[in-house]
């Protein structure tokens, strides 16, 4: 299935409207240990990037720039800047894929969630295991190659990497003060991906 | 928690609006339209100082563009890192053609932003060095000092660095005097009330009316350990203990000491600490330069103070004493 | 409400010893040990200005005793008058051969000791006049402006009179520059929540999560109404509408402006408010000076802030521009 | 009777126990529209001027003079200013009459209330009818002229000031501003002299 600017836009008001519902749960998940804004914060950034009109593009990779452009200019925050950085991937692997004369499809993602992961990971200074969203899009990664590739698969990947990370110290930020108290508890970040796919 | 504001949306352009509408030494600009520069640039050929960060903490950051502080600032949303493109033109706006330091706190987004407009700068040719501030003694172990978060104590480093671009070094030597301030200083807070971030529905933490947070973040983050609310003497005494060790601080040095309100504690209360921190440096044989004491960074509304220590050596000692001018911070 | 203080009894005094200690260019002392006078007094022969009042309102009182300012400071207990000991002291502390004039807010027990002081400095042969800061709207109707209350506009009655003394006038051209600037200065305030003088055991007031007090006293007195809290850009409106007519404030008039925290409003609150200040004169065509903006006059940890207005003439305007230096204020 | 240092004393012992019960009353009453420190400011003055060593003074005139300075040290609030202002007043009327060659005895109270009276209205400025402290003296000074001169009477004299300047407006400080609001209230300053004589 190819993926167009409308499949784009589509995609960002899904993510807008679960970040409406998810906003107090991830900032009561961020006070825990850090500023209690991810929810807050993250609303406003995918109601932005909704509403960058990524639907009036005439390509995905501009449809996916706009979306990026707006986020980068509605925050500065940790989490935001890197949303903003999964969104200029996603613009970057999707002009390559145009380069070359198609336009991205289903079977892409695995590759373009891969490169996320990679960008994010670069852009935050952050590894696999340092239970950040960096992990869940590693988790991603690896569910998605596997297949089949779909918005179910993703769900679990984002759910069994919140699972799988859960009983692991925090490593990143000011959390990693409070290591034994992040034990137990979900990453802000990580649990918005999971609620972003919900 | 009540604000004498008007939409909650616009509290940030509100605020710069109405900073360099009184302040005619600052300008507001830049493509985004959210960077604080000086009306009178520094001259060609000087290093400049770009910083920023979040809004909520006047006058940290903009408040300490000026001559001998910093060239331009970019500003974030409350408690948000800057936006690469406001990074963008605060390192524009300070470069005088000798290249720019990033001077900021070291906070996830705004590392991640910064880093995004060192990288387009560079293409624009401006040499950019990155120093970031780590003073919170509270935020890693001493043996992670490089991922310590930078609170207070910034200002002090904003001073010596300002100082040593004013005196005409290099971008390397302009680095090097402002990593050597930001290794010599550290700082600590008390938080006795929270703040509310202005688009919130409540306060951004909750603490009880006999308590304390020894170490919390400047936006609100947990501390090293929360206890019942003690004398102002006691907090002075521990926030000391803390900080002396860190620094091999021993009687004959010579400190630079920033007695600050997070917003809400009134004036009256830091010269009650600064009094008994005074007494214990004396009593210790332990110099120090006037001290610095007042609101410099705050979280809004938040109730609480911080104490930060820079240990000198001739060098620092001659930049936190050479004259400077800012709207927030003379030194003359 | 928590304060970060020892015992309550030593507030004054921990408060005082903190401050001097800070801040070479202030001296405690007097028979009363309530008296902070200049370090480096005024040269003999210029007429000294002694001023006084309670506690709990940093930097007022004590911190405007400086070069163009005043000469000394009597203080009292948290919001009580200054003793006749220590409004003697300060009268003495302020003379240089010249006569000294008393300055200070139209309260109650501030008045008799200051007259009581009068009484016997007169007869050191000290000559003393008196002006009384009136600038509260709030505390009395237009035609009894005589006996309305000092608020935050005696600073800038301070810096008139001190530059008026500076420049070498006699005692009564120094007092009738400050009954002029006393006279073309108004002040209203506006408080959201209340202060707790530390040996109390609540609060000065009780105000709801949604109400502001408009017009209150700086000690907590009930206002002239009570509202719901309004926007930022409202409650400017409001505080023009009081203060423009009663200074026949129009087109083409000059104005300094002092935009005031009252203690736990954070500065970014106060730039909101000035935005709006600011662009309704301009609107109106009345210029001003650079203002004033920040915390110069508090109750502790109220919270909320006052608009003060002085009218211009080209002698006030040399007045209120002229060099002058203390802990809180300088102007170069 | 006689008034020594020693009776002098002890009434300042009554006062400061009197101040110490009616503190939140006072307080409370002056928070209506003044900044509520009456009580605890009379608290702290009487206290003061208990321990002022009255007991140990060669005469009358000194044992007043040591409770005056005392008073003068620890406040320069309004009511406190005009307590040291009485109690001086005591020590000079005193001191009159010991240089006639005599100990000052209770017949001699009306004039000092009296004295009392008019010396508080010149140092605070305020008139008998302006709802003050003034009042309460006048009151006192008109009942002890008629007699008999007792703590009876005393009282019967600040209270029967209560009840008549209660329904009148209060007509010095701030209060001014609210004179409606004052109507029907009691003055603070006015309420502790009844107190203090309870
Ligand atoms: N350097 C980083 N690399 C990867 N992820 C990060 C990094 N910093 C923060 N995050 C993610 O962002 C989440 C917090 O986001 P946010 O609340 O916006 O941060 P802040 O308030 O600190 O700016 C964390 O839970 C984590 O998943
Ligand atoms: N000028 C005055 N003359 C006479 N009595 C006064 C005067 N001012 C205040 N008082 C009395 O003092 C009382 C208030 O005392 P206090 O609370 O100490 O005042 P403040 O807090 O204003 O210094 C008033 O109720 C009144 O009786
Ligand atoms: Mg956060
Ligand atoms: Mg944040
Ligand atoms: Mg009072
Ligand atoms: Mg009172």
């Amino acid at each position: 299935m190819s993926i167009g600017p409308q499949a784009i836009a589509t995609f960002l008001e899904r993510l807008n409207e679960n970040a409406a519902a998810s906003e107090q749960a991830l900032n009561a998940a961020d006070a825990r240990l850090g500023d209690g804004d991810t929810g807050s914060m993250l609303r406003r950034v995918m109601a932005a990037m909704a509403h960058a009109g990524a639907g009036g593009a005439e390509t995905a990779s501009d449809a996916a720039k706009r979306a990026a452009a707006a986020a980068m200019k509605e925050t500065g925050s940790s989490l935001g800047s890197l949303v903003a950085t999964a969104a200029m991937t996603l613009a970057r692997k999707a002009k390559e894929i145009e380069a070359s004369g198609r336009t991205p499809e289903t079977a892409d993602l695995p590759m373009i969630v891969e490169a996320i992961r990679d960008a994010i990971s670069a852009r935050g200074k952050a590894s696999v295991g340092d239970k950040t969203v960096v992990d869940s899009f590693d988790y991603l990664t690896r569910y998605l190659a596997q297949g089949p590739v779909s918005l179910e698969t993703a769900q679990r990947a984002a759910n069994d990497a919140l699972d799988q990370m859960r009983p692991m110290p925090c490593r990143i930020g000011r959390a990693r003060m409070f290591a034994e108290r992040s034990i137990g508890s979900d990453d802000p970040g990580m649990l918005a991906v999971a609620k972003l796919l919900d | 928690m009540k604000k004498l504001i008007n939409d909650p949306n616009n509290y940030v352009e509100e605020m710069l609006a109405g900073l360099v509408s009184a302040h005619a030494s600052l300008s507001l600009g830049g493509e985004s339209g959210r960077c604080v520069s000086r009306s009178q640039p520094a001259p060609s050929g000087q290093v400049g100082i770009a910083t920023g960060g979040g809004s909520g903490h006047l006058p940290l950051f903009t408040g300490y563009v000026g001559e001998g502080f910093t060239d331009a600032c970019a500003i974030g949303n409350v408690f948000e890192g800057p936006t690469a493109q406001s990074c963008i033109d605060a390192i524009r706006a300070a470069d005088h053609g000798a290249g720019v330091l990033c001077l900021y706190g070291n906070y996830g987004g705004d590392r991640m932003n910064f880093d995004t407009a060192i990288e387009m700068a560079e293409l624009d040719d401006i040499a950019c060095d990155t120093v970031l501030g780590t003073d919170d003694v509270a935020s890693a172990a001493p043996e992670e000092g490089n991922k310590r978060r930078g609170v207070a104590g910034i200002v002090l480093v904003y001073k010596a660095a300002g100082a040593a671009a004013a005196e005409g070094r290099d971008l390397a030597g302009v680095a090097a005097a402002a990593r050597k301030a930001n290794a010599a200083t550290r700082s600590i807070g008390v938080a006795l009330a929270p703040c509310q971030v202005p688009t919130a529905d409540a306060p951004n933490f909750e603490i009880a009316d006999n308590e304390m947070e020894f170490g919390m973040g400047i936006h609100g983050e947990p501390g090293i350990w929360r206890s019942e609310l003690s004398s102002a003497d006691k907090v002075a005494d521990g926030m000391l203990e803390r900080l002396l060790p860190e620094l091999d601080v021993k009687r004959g040095d010579k400190l630079c000491v920033l007695v600050n309100g997070l917003g809400a504690t009134p004036l009256e209360e830091l010269y009650i600490l600064w009094r008994r921190v005074g007494e214990r440096l004396a009593q210790a044989g332990i110099e120090y330069l006037p001290p610095v004491i007042g609101n410099y960074v705050t979280s809004m509304e938040m109730a609480g103070a911080s104490l930060s220590l820079m240990k000198l050596d001739d060098e620092l000692e001659a930049l936190m004493t050479a004259p400077a001018k800012c709207p927030f911070w003379s030194v003359s």
